[in-house]
């Protein structure tokens, strides 16, 4: 298998610490990211997609756990250089397209911001050549730079997003929810910019995402989340094919298609945590039920499911 | 077939700083007893502000009804004063919105946004207006109604707060019930909750549903019949089937393709290029052809009527005019029209196989 | 369109035709500066033109007015103490004519007072011209108004900026010194500056920068507060940008509205905090005069000379409807959410 | 709850305390001593009389005893008004201040609050036009001179109401009130103008419209409240300035009132009164600054206490 | 006017002296037939500190004391002392030193009778410096034996020269001869107070109405010792009683001019003051009283600042400033009040010598505007200071007439003196005070109101090193004509006036230490059925003794 670009080790942020209103957000999870790839990470509203994606990218200071990044640590005291460096080789994605761009800033400014930080371009000229450059990356025309965002539809202002990130030059990409917002017309414009580049640049993805549909399509591997806790991890297809843990297996069920004929048999699986029915004393962990398929269980259910599978 | 609501020629624009906004420009549809009509179309298309129409809930200052009817129970609803209208509002008509977040006043308690319709148009006691109330919450499946009725909204999920705007609509039994995305803030698992839910619903009270969205999966889904709006207009209208299976609209095709399907790899997803046009000052003529790679002259010059494709059945584009040139759909389209007895891919399909 | 009217459309009408898709990206719309944008907005909004006209015209008034007719505002002429107003031209409307209140009884005090020189807004207690001072009083009310609004926004929106942006326990500190600053009466601060200050327009400026801004930094901190969570800061912050640019770019463009429409009510205020910092002793050096004194001085004899009163009210009234309007327009035209 | 507001009170205490120091040291430095009004003494009688109230010993004594007697409620005994303590003299003061003030914010903010309503109910009409204008007057032109025109037309001309004094009853108080009212009725109108407009374009009025309710019923139930918070915000601070006397209102209505004897206490140099209303005025501001972080959480059950703004 | 500290124009006291014309106003008034209703209601500037007698200081303090209590003397309508408690004109020995008082049959309010241990307590009392009593010395010390010893701890209180020989009896020793120490007799800080009922009270005394004992004409009702309004009720025990016609006098403090003359024209109350402005609108006003106080205001030249000479320890600057500015105009235009130009310190219309002749015929005028003369001396004066251009500041009150005044003397001394830039600095009454007593000023507007009726309450201010003096100006020739004032010229009344006008002389005309500029008068509104008020000159402002409503309806 290829190189880990990330690791992501016992990972945990809470929110309000000690406080009656703590909220676990994310509560000990691991997995890696491959050079390469795009890392899918699904899970209903609010278990902490978000989240990991700026613990990650050190918008927020872990409340324990490590993040390695080509093996050095995120986290921790850093000097305003490593600071940068990291800041110029993990990008992110922002998952509300009007919110994430400044409205009284030129669209010239937004994407030069990346360069201005890191003193990417050395003169006006070469710095507007780039923007041009990244617009046309993106899809956009060069006569867009001189606008402002809210010129701009939904699609092409998250283009601009991906344009920003894209400006510093990175090897990383978390993307939280870049489509969600959008309708499924412009979704598709985004998602195929966003493969393309992949296959130009060679960037890594984290493709964050409640809709398994467009994460399946775009990703190598999906995460499935579900209140703090990584559930279930494995290649695309075989998640979709075979999902192990029942909240999978729920949401797989609760996606409905464009086809009348199949919403009309489709029945959808309840998912209801009181169901595994675990013992007080019993040790939930992260297992390996076929080669790279994870899922969170206990040891019975491990038993279960390797049964099952054979 | 009783229609319970007809919109003809519905045409409506909003006075704007930058000029006229012709947000609609002639719609025409009809809803029937009990059924669910779904109006899909991108962002923009003018899928709310038709709503919004009926419900007369458009801002009186900047907007201007400038042509139509919209007849409910043979009343023209455009021509009622603001009394009357009133209510016809929450009783006859109701309406759910996209946002749960936003559409419950966070400084009251929901029982009192629950009983306020209830009081409204019933003559009945506050007591038993709660009782209605419970009730209502208990049918939409939120637990211990009569403990949670003195809670505020920020008290309850997202999902939660969905159901509770849904009892505030269900609550006096309206004859149409319009649902403006109703679920496109809500997760996948949530948004099938909310979906079976209503269809309960509506099989319990028999009620008609104007159901919004552009999610074409929830369309698949809930709808009896579809509305494609595209550009302030509907441009194709038809059964479920008929829609997803023997689409006419190069615009539907365009929405149909965009979506992956869970069971192909494709390499590429079809993408409608270019942004909605600009309702300020709408093209003549077609106003999709600009995006579409199915263009014809005409397309900029005149705008199509609606062409009958069967009796449920019309979709508004040139090619469906005996003169225009014969075109292939895409190639998703036309696995999709393999599986329509009307469509004519279907016998090649079905000729192949035998 | 008819039925046969279809059938008959000519068969080239339905050629097939590529449209070039890279156009449908363009937008329609001639591309303009957001200062040009906002401009093009404000021009719109008649209210704010008008006013802006009127405020022009207010400044050249208060320069160009002292010296239109002829008398000086300092020189007193006891001889000529207390006249009312009297207008050429307007006078025979019977208005302005120079009738006045004498001890309860309405005479024309010119003719008593044997003066054939025309006092357009009237003289005070000391034989002095109002109407240039009216204009003096104008020039040195709105100097203060710009140096006030300019304070408010350096040193209320840096300090609000700053307890709003970092928060935690620099947040708290400031805020408690926000709170004990409120606390202490302004007199108490106004006394003490007495002490150890020369009256004049520095020690305005001073006891208006100890206590005028703090209004301004609680409602820039609020804002802080609600936008240094909003993606396209953390956007910029992943980016690497520093404190500074981050707030200097990102926060306060956007809380400009907000601020501009502060800035509207800090003017009057100041304004009247400058009389009474003259009614005290620390405002501005005799003879010179504000809208602020004109009114402290006017208001007392409202009832047996209410030109004293009226006029400078009126200029100061004008002033600040004029100013508020502009401030909505401004507001309005740097709201991008007020986008056509 | 309970441990939010013993948090705040333990705050409040701080800064009441800090406001307390940085008065009395203020108070040092301010011209004169407490006694120069005794300009006729004679060195000996100075010096008994220094002792006698205590300001004879070094200053960080006295602070102390300030401190030690303020903690138990005692503000000191007044320089001028012989014998008598400050107490006292705030007690005898407060009332007739306390009830224009009250009146005024009350009359102020609720036609402040109507004519608000009405403007952004009829936006863009001449009903909003007029209010924006008296709104504008309401900041522009100070209170004294509507107390003048009041007392003059009002009293004076019609022979309405009392010109001044205190001793006819509420009939007294109608002309200083309202003279006082202009100030938050200006704030009030504008406030919730802005406020209301931006409540009545959002969904949950959408939606109370959808339901069948009246124009009325929007105004008052459901949007009012939504409007509220940043008009109580702005509030509360004025409240306290008018609740604790308008030296100039006072005077020419010749109420004795609180804020007419903080600054001829100013002016006499008693430092003890000075210092008295002083604390009385901050700890009145603070508690209503309290108040109105309690009425954030009536108002909008959002806002939970402990993230209650500061 | 009562005895204050300095006192200056705006601080709006309502007070006004009896002239001619107020004189002869209230002599005519008497012929009217009282009203059945005797309901008085009037104005103070002021609430009331206090009205202890040994601790009282301020205007209003001695005009309230002057009618609920009364001392062994009282100023009458013809503002000549007369016995009051004393039943009859004091006895004097020989040498002017022992004055020898018979009581009348007088009660307290409680019904005791007032006795001469009662003076003999209250002025122990208020000499003894525990007490704190701002006038207590400064009436006593040098005036009644052995109180400057006490007052300073160096002597017991009991040394004091005063006796009550009986219950009837007070015998009083004087240090040295008084010739006017009859005068003060009728002054607050002489009044008797009762021992046993101010040691009962304790701390309380005096603190609100009930704490009081009364002895005068009226009693203090509804007075909770902080709040701004009071009532006089008549006084049932008071000796004179049946003289006392007024039943009620319920008196409210007003401090703005204007709202006091709009409750006057509403008829609440009786009388008004009217000041600023206003008093232009009203001088002609048919209701108004128009009279002339003897607060006498003047530029105080300050010699020495920051122990350096200031340009005005010149003699010829100061005379040229003295003299540059046009004092008919000030009072007619700027203060249009009834005040008068004064070309003198001690005022005219207060003191007399024993033919009647005002002191003021006696003396002459000084330092007359002369613009020419005070440009020569300008000129002289920068020459010898060697310099072209000064700049001085004018240190003035912040009251609405004092800063229109002090605008005009800018104006004025600016236009007349070349080089002369004139800076003002407005500051509130303390502040003033804390820089007059640090003589940090260069020329200050400042005035006097006298205590008693004798020449030497004005001349006594400007002896070197005078607690009022404050401006650095020593002229051993005037310490010694006001010294011998009060010594070898005691008894000796022209010698006396003459040493006086000498000493004014010198103080004006050749030192120019201070200038002159009015002698303050009032406009006050006066309700023509208001009759028989009697309006001193010095000591407390008014008796409303003799007050009546007449033809009130
Ligand atoms: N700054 C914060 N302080 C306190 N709680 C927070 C904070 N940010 C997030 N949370 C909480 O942490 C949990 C996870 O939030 P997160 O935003 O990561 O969810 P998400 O999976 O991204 O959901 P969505 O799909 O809605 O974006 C939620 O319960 C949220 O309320
Ligand atoms: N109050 C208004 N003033 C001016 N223009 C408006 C107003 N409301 C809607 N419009 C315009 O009308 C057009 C149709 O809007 P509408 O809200 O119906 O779109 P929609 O189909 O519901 O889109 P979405 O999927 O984003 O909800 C848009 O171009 C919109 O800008
Ligand atoms: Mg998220
Ligand atoms: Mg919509």
């Amino acid at each position: 298998m290829a190189e880990k670009l990330l690791e992501v080790k016992n990972l945990k942020q809470y929110f309000n610490e000690g406080k009656p209103s703590e909220v676990r957000a994310i509560d000990d999870i691991s997995f890696d990211i491959y050079r390469g790839e795009t890392f899918g990470l699904v899970g209903e509203s609010g278990c902490g997609k978000s989240t990991t994606g700026r613990t990650i990218i050190r918008l927020y200071d872990a409340t324990d756990g490590e993040v390695l990044y080509d093996g050095v640590s995120v986290h921790g005291k850093k000097s305003s250089q490593e600071m940068k460096s990291l800041n110029q080789r993990m990008q992110m994605i922002f998952q509300d397209p009007y919110a994430s761009l400044n409205p009284r800033m030129k669209v010239l400014d937004i994407i030069a911001e990346g360069l201005d930080i890191h003193g990417l371009a050395k003169t006006q000229q070469e710095r507007k050549e780039k923007v041009v450059d990244l617009l046309e990356t993106v899809g956009l025309n060069p006569e867009h730079a001189d606008r402002y965002p809210h010129e701009f539809s939904g699609g092409q202002r998250q283009r601009i997003g991906i344009a920003r990130a894209l400006a510093v030059n990175p090897e990383f990409i978390i993307a939280d929810e870049p489509i969600s917002a959008l309708d499924v017309s412009i979704q598709a414009q985004v998602v195929n910019l966003l493969k393309e580049l992949q296959k130009e640049k060679g960037l890594t993805y984290l493709f964050i995402a409640h809709d398994l549909s467009m994460v399946k399509y775009i990703s190598d591997r999906i995460g499935v989340m579900y209140f703090g806790k990584l559930v279930e991890l494995a290649p695309a297809e075989d998640l979709y094919k075979n999902p192990l843990h029942p909240y999978t297996k729920s949401l797989l069920s609760a996606i409905p298609l464009p086809d009348p004929r199949y919403e009309r048999s489709r029945v959808r699986k309840p998912y209801n945590p009181a169901d595994h029915n675990y013992a007080a004393d019993e040790k939930l962990s992260f297992r390996e039920v076929t080669p790279g398929h994870f899922v969170l269980c206990s040891d019975k259910e491990f038993a279960e499911m390797k049964n099952s599978i054979q | 077939m009783e229609k319970i609501l007809q919109v003809n020629d519905l045409e409506l624009s909003f006075h704007t700083f930058a000029g006229e906004v012709k947000a609609i420009r002639g719609v025409n549809f009809d809803l029937i007893r009990g059924e669910t009509l779904a109006i899909v179309g991108e962002s923009g298309s003018g899928k709310s502000v038709t709503t919004k129409a009926i419900m007369r809930l458009l801002p009186e200052s900047s907007s201007e009804f400038k042509n139509g009817q919209i007849l409910f129970n043979g009343k023209d609803l455009t021509k009622l004063t603001d009394r009357e209208m009133q209510k016809i509002r929450g009783k006859d008509i109701s309406m759910i919105f996209q946002d749960p977040m936003t559409s419950l006043n966070p400084t009251m308690t929901i029982g009192k946004q629950i009983i306020e319709p209830i009081l409204k148009h019933q003559k009945v006691s506050k007591a038993k207006a709660k009782e209605v109330a419970i009730d209502l919450l208990r049918m939409v499946g939120i637990p211990n109604p009569e403990k949670r009725f003195k809670m505020y909204p920020h008290q309850f999920s997202g999902g939660q707060r969905q159901r509770i705007v849904i009892a505030i609509a269900l609550a006096c039994n309206p004859k149409i019930l319009i649902a403006d995305e109703p679920t496109t803030a809500l997760d996948v698992t949530i948004q099938a909750q909310i979906l079976e839910l209503m269809k309960d619903i509506q099989n319990k009270v028999d009620t008609s549903i104007i159901f919004i969205t552009h999610d074409l999966g929830v369309v698949a889904n809930v709808a009896d019949r579809v509305a494609v709006m595209y550009g302030g207009k509907i441009v194709e209208v038809g059964t479920v089937d008929e829609i997803f299976y023997n689409p006419q609209h190069p615009y539907t095709w365009g929405l149909l393709s965009s979506m992956p399907s869970m069971d192909l790899e494709e390499e590429k997803l079809y993408a409608i290029p270019g942004t909605p046009p600009d309702l300020l000052n709408p093209p003549k003529g077609d106003a999709f052809a600009l995006r579409s790679e199915y263009a014809l002259q005409i397309d900029l010059e005149e705008s199509p009527p609606m062409f009958k494709v069967s009796d449920t059945h019309y979709a508004a584009t040139w090619l469906l005019h005996p003169n225009a040139p014969q075109v292939e759909p895409p190639l998703a389209i036309i696995e999709r029209m393999k599986t329509f007895p009307g469509s004519k891919y279907y016998e090649k399909a079905t000729g192949g196989e035998a | 369109m008819r039925k046969e009217e279809l059938q008959q459309l000519p068969p080239e009408k339905f050629e097939r035709i590529t449209v070039d898709s890279s156009n449908a990206e363009r937008i329609s719309k001639p591309s303009l500066s957001f200062w040009q944008d906002a401009w093009l907005r404000l021009r719109k909004n008649k209210a704010a033109i008008i006013s802006m006209v009127v405020l022009v015209l207010m400044i050249i008034m208060a320069l160009v007015g002292p010296h239109l007719n002829g008398h000086d505002g300092d020189e007193q002429i006891l001889r000529h103490a207390n006249l009312p107003p009297k207008i050429p031209g307007l006078e025979k409307l019977g208005i302005f004519d120079g009738t006045g209140k004498l001890g309860g009884e309405t005479v024309n005090l010119y003719e008593v007072k044997k003066v054939d020189e025309y006092y357009w807004f009237g003289t005070d207690g000391l034989g002095r011209d109002l109407f240039t001072r009216l204009w003096e009083g104008t020039q040195i009310s709105l100097l203060i108004a710009f140096v006030a609004a300019a304070i408010d926004v350096v040193i209320g929106v840096l300090y609000g900026g700053i307890s709003g942006y970092f928060g935690g326990r620099v947040d708290d500190v400031m805020q408690r010194i926000v709170e004990i600053l409120i606390g202490i009466p302004t007199l108490i601060i106004v006394i003490l500056m007495l002490l150890i200050m020369e009256p004049g327009l520095t020690a305005i400026i001073i006891a208006i920068s100890l206590t005028g801004w703090i209004g301004m930094s609680r409602i820039v901190r609020a804002q802080i507060l609600k936008y240094r969570g909003q993606e396209f800061v953390l956007a910029s912050r992943t980016l690497g940008a520093s404190d500074k640019r981050i707030i200097g770019k990102h926060l306060l463009p956007n809380i400009m509205g907000i601020i501009i429409i502060n800035t509207m009510f800090t003017i009057p205020s100041a304004i009247f905090f400058e009389a009474f910092l003259s009614f005290i002793g620390l405002g501005l050096q005799p003879p010179a005069a504000s809208l602020g004194t004109l009114i402290n001085d006017g208001y007392k004899v409202m009832e047996h000379q209410p030109y004293f009163l009226m006029f400078p009210a009126l200029v100061i009234s004008i002033l600040m409807i004029a100013f508020n309007l502009i401030g909505d327009g401004l507001r309005d035209a740097f709201d991008p959410k007020m986008k056509d | 709850m309970v441990k939010y507001i013993g948090k705040r009170l333990a705050y409040m205490f701080l800064t009441m305390f800090l406001i307390a120091t940085a008065t009395f040291f203020l108070m040092q430095t301010l011209p004169g001593s407490p006694i120069a009004s005794y300009n006729k003494l004679n060195e000996t009688q100075r010096a008994i009389v220094e002792k006698k109230y205590g300001i004879d010993k070094p200053k960080p004594v006295q602070y102390a005893i300030y401190m030690k007697n303020l903690a138990k409620g005692d503000l000191g005994t007044s320089f001028v008004f012989k014998g008598k303590s400050v107490n006292d003299l705030l007690a005898s003061r407060v009332k007739p201040s306390f009830i224009l003030g009250a009146q005024a914010m009350v009359f102020g903010t609720i036609v402040g609050i109507l004519l608000g309503m009405l403007a952004a109910l009829r936006q863009n009409t001449i009903w909003d036009y007029g209010s924006t204008f008296i709104a504008i007057l309401g900041v522009s032109i100070p209170s004294f001179v509507f107390a003048s025109l009041l007392q003059y037309w009002v009293a004076s001309q019609w022979h309405l109401l009392p010109v001044g004094l205190w001793d006819d009853g509420w009939k007294s108080s109608i002309l200083p009130s309202l003279a006082l009212a202009m100030g938050p009725l200006a704030l009030s109108a504008r406030f919730i103008r802005t406020e209301m407009i931006e409540v009545l374009s959002s969904d949950y009025i959408t939606l109370a419209k959808a339901k069948g309710a009246s124009g009325f019923e929007i105004a008052f139930k459901h949007a009012f409240r939504n409007a509220l918070i940043p008009l109580i915000t702005v509030l509360g601070p004025q409240a306290a300035g008018i609740v604790t006397g308008s030296l100039v209102v006072e005077q020419i209505f010749a109420i004795p009132g609180i804020g007419e004897q903080f600054v001829s206490s100013i002016m006499t140099n008693d430092f003890a009164t000075i210092m008295g209303t002083t604390l009385f005025f901050s700890a009145l501001l603070i508690l209503i600054i309290f108040i109105v972080d309690l009425l954030y959480g009536i108002i909008d059950p959002r806002i939970r206490l402990s993230g209650g703004k500061g | 006017a009562c005895g204050n500290k300095e006192k200056e124009e705006g601080t709006e006291k309502p007070a006004d002296k009896g002239d001619d014309q107020a004189t002869e106003q209230s002599k005519e008034e008497e012929s009217g037939e009282p009203d059945a209703e005797q309901v008085l209601n009037l104005i103070e500037s002021a609430a009331i500190p206090s009205v202890d007698s040994a601790i009282v200081e301020d205007a209003v303090g001695f005009n309230v004391l002057n009618n609920v209590n009364e001392g062994l003397y009282r100023l009458n309508l013809d503002n000549v002392a007369e016995p009051a408690m004393a039943a009859e004109e004091a006895e004097v020995s020989e040498d002017g030193l022992t004055y020898t008082f018979k009581l009348r049959d007088a009660k307290w309010s409680d019904g005791s009778e007032v006795t001469a241990h009662d003076f003999v307590f209250a002025w122990q009392r208020a000499i003894d410096p525990a007490t704190g009593s701002p006038y207590g010395p400064f009436m006593m010390s040098g005036v009644i034996k052995n109180a400057t010893a006490i007052s300073e701890e160096k002597m017991d209180k009991s040394e004091l020269g005063v006796v009550a020989e009986d219950d009837k009896t007070l015998v009083v020793t004087l240090e040295r001869p008084v010739p006017y120490f009859l005068s003060l007799m009728s002054f607050g800080t002489f009044y008797p107070q009762k021992e046993e009922f101010v040691t009962e009270k304790g701390d309380a005394y005096a603190t609100n109405s009930d704490n009081l004992l009364y002895n005068g004409p009226f009693i203090l009702t509804e007075w909770d010792g902080t709040g701004d309004s009071w009532v006089y009720k008549k006084n049932e025990h008071y000796w004179d009683a049946e003289n006392v016609k007024l039943d009620t006098i319920n008196v409210d403090v007003v401090k703005d001019s204007a709202t006091a003359v709009k409750l006057y024209n509403d008829g609440k109350k009786d009388r008004a003051g009217v000041s600023g402005d206003l008093a232009l609108q009203y001088a002609s006003h048919e209701e108004a009283v128009h009279q002339p106080e003897t607060s006498v205001f003047y530029f105080k030249f300050n010699q020495e600042r920051n122990g350096e000479k200031t340009p005005l320890a010149n003699v010829n600057i100061r005379k040229a400033i003295a003299k540059a500015f046009e004092k008919n105009d000030l009072a007619e235009v700027v203060l249009a009040n009834g005040s008068e130009p004064a070309n003198f310190l001690v005022p005219k219309d207060f003191a007399y010598d024993e033919n009647g002749t005002d002191f003021r015929e006696i003396s002459g005028e000084h330092l007359v505007y002369d613009a020419e003369e005070a440009k020569e001396y300008w000129q002289k004066g920068l020459e010898e200071l060697g310099v072209t251009e000064l700049e001085l500041e004018i240190l003035g009150g912040d009251t609405e007439l004092s800063k229109k005044m002090d605008e005009y003397f800018k104006s004025q001394l600016e236009g007349n003196l070349e080089g002369l830039t004139i800076k003002l600095k407005e500051v509130p009454f303390a502040v003033r005070l804390e820089l007059d007593g640090n003589q940090d000023y260069d020329i200050q507007v400042s005035g006097w109101g006298p205590d008693f009726q004798d020449p030497i309450s004005f001349m006594d201010l400007f002896v070197t090193d005078g607690t009022n003096n404050l401006m650095s100006y020593s002229n051993p020739e005037y310490d010694a004509l006001i010294e011998s004032t009060k010594n070898e010229l005691a008894l000796d009344p022209a010698a006396r006036y003459e040493a006086f006008a000498k000493a004014e002389k010198i103080l004006l005309e050749e030192d120019a230490a201070i200038a002159p500029i009015y002698q303050r008068g009032l406009i006050q509104l006066h309700k023509p059925y208001f009759k028989g008020l009697a309006v001193h000159p010095f000591g407390a402002d008014y008796s409303y003794k003799w007050a009546y409503i007449s033809g009130k309806e």
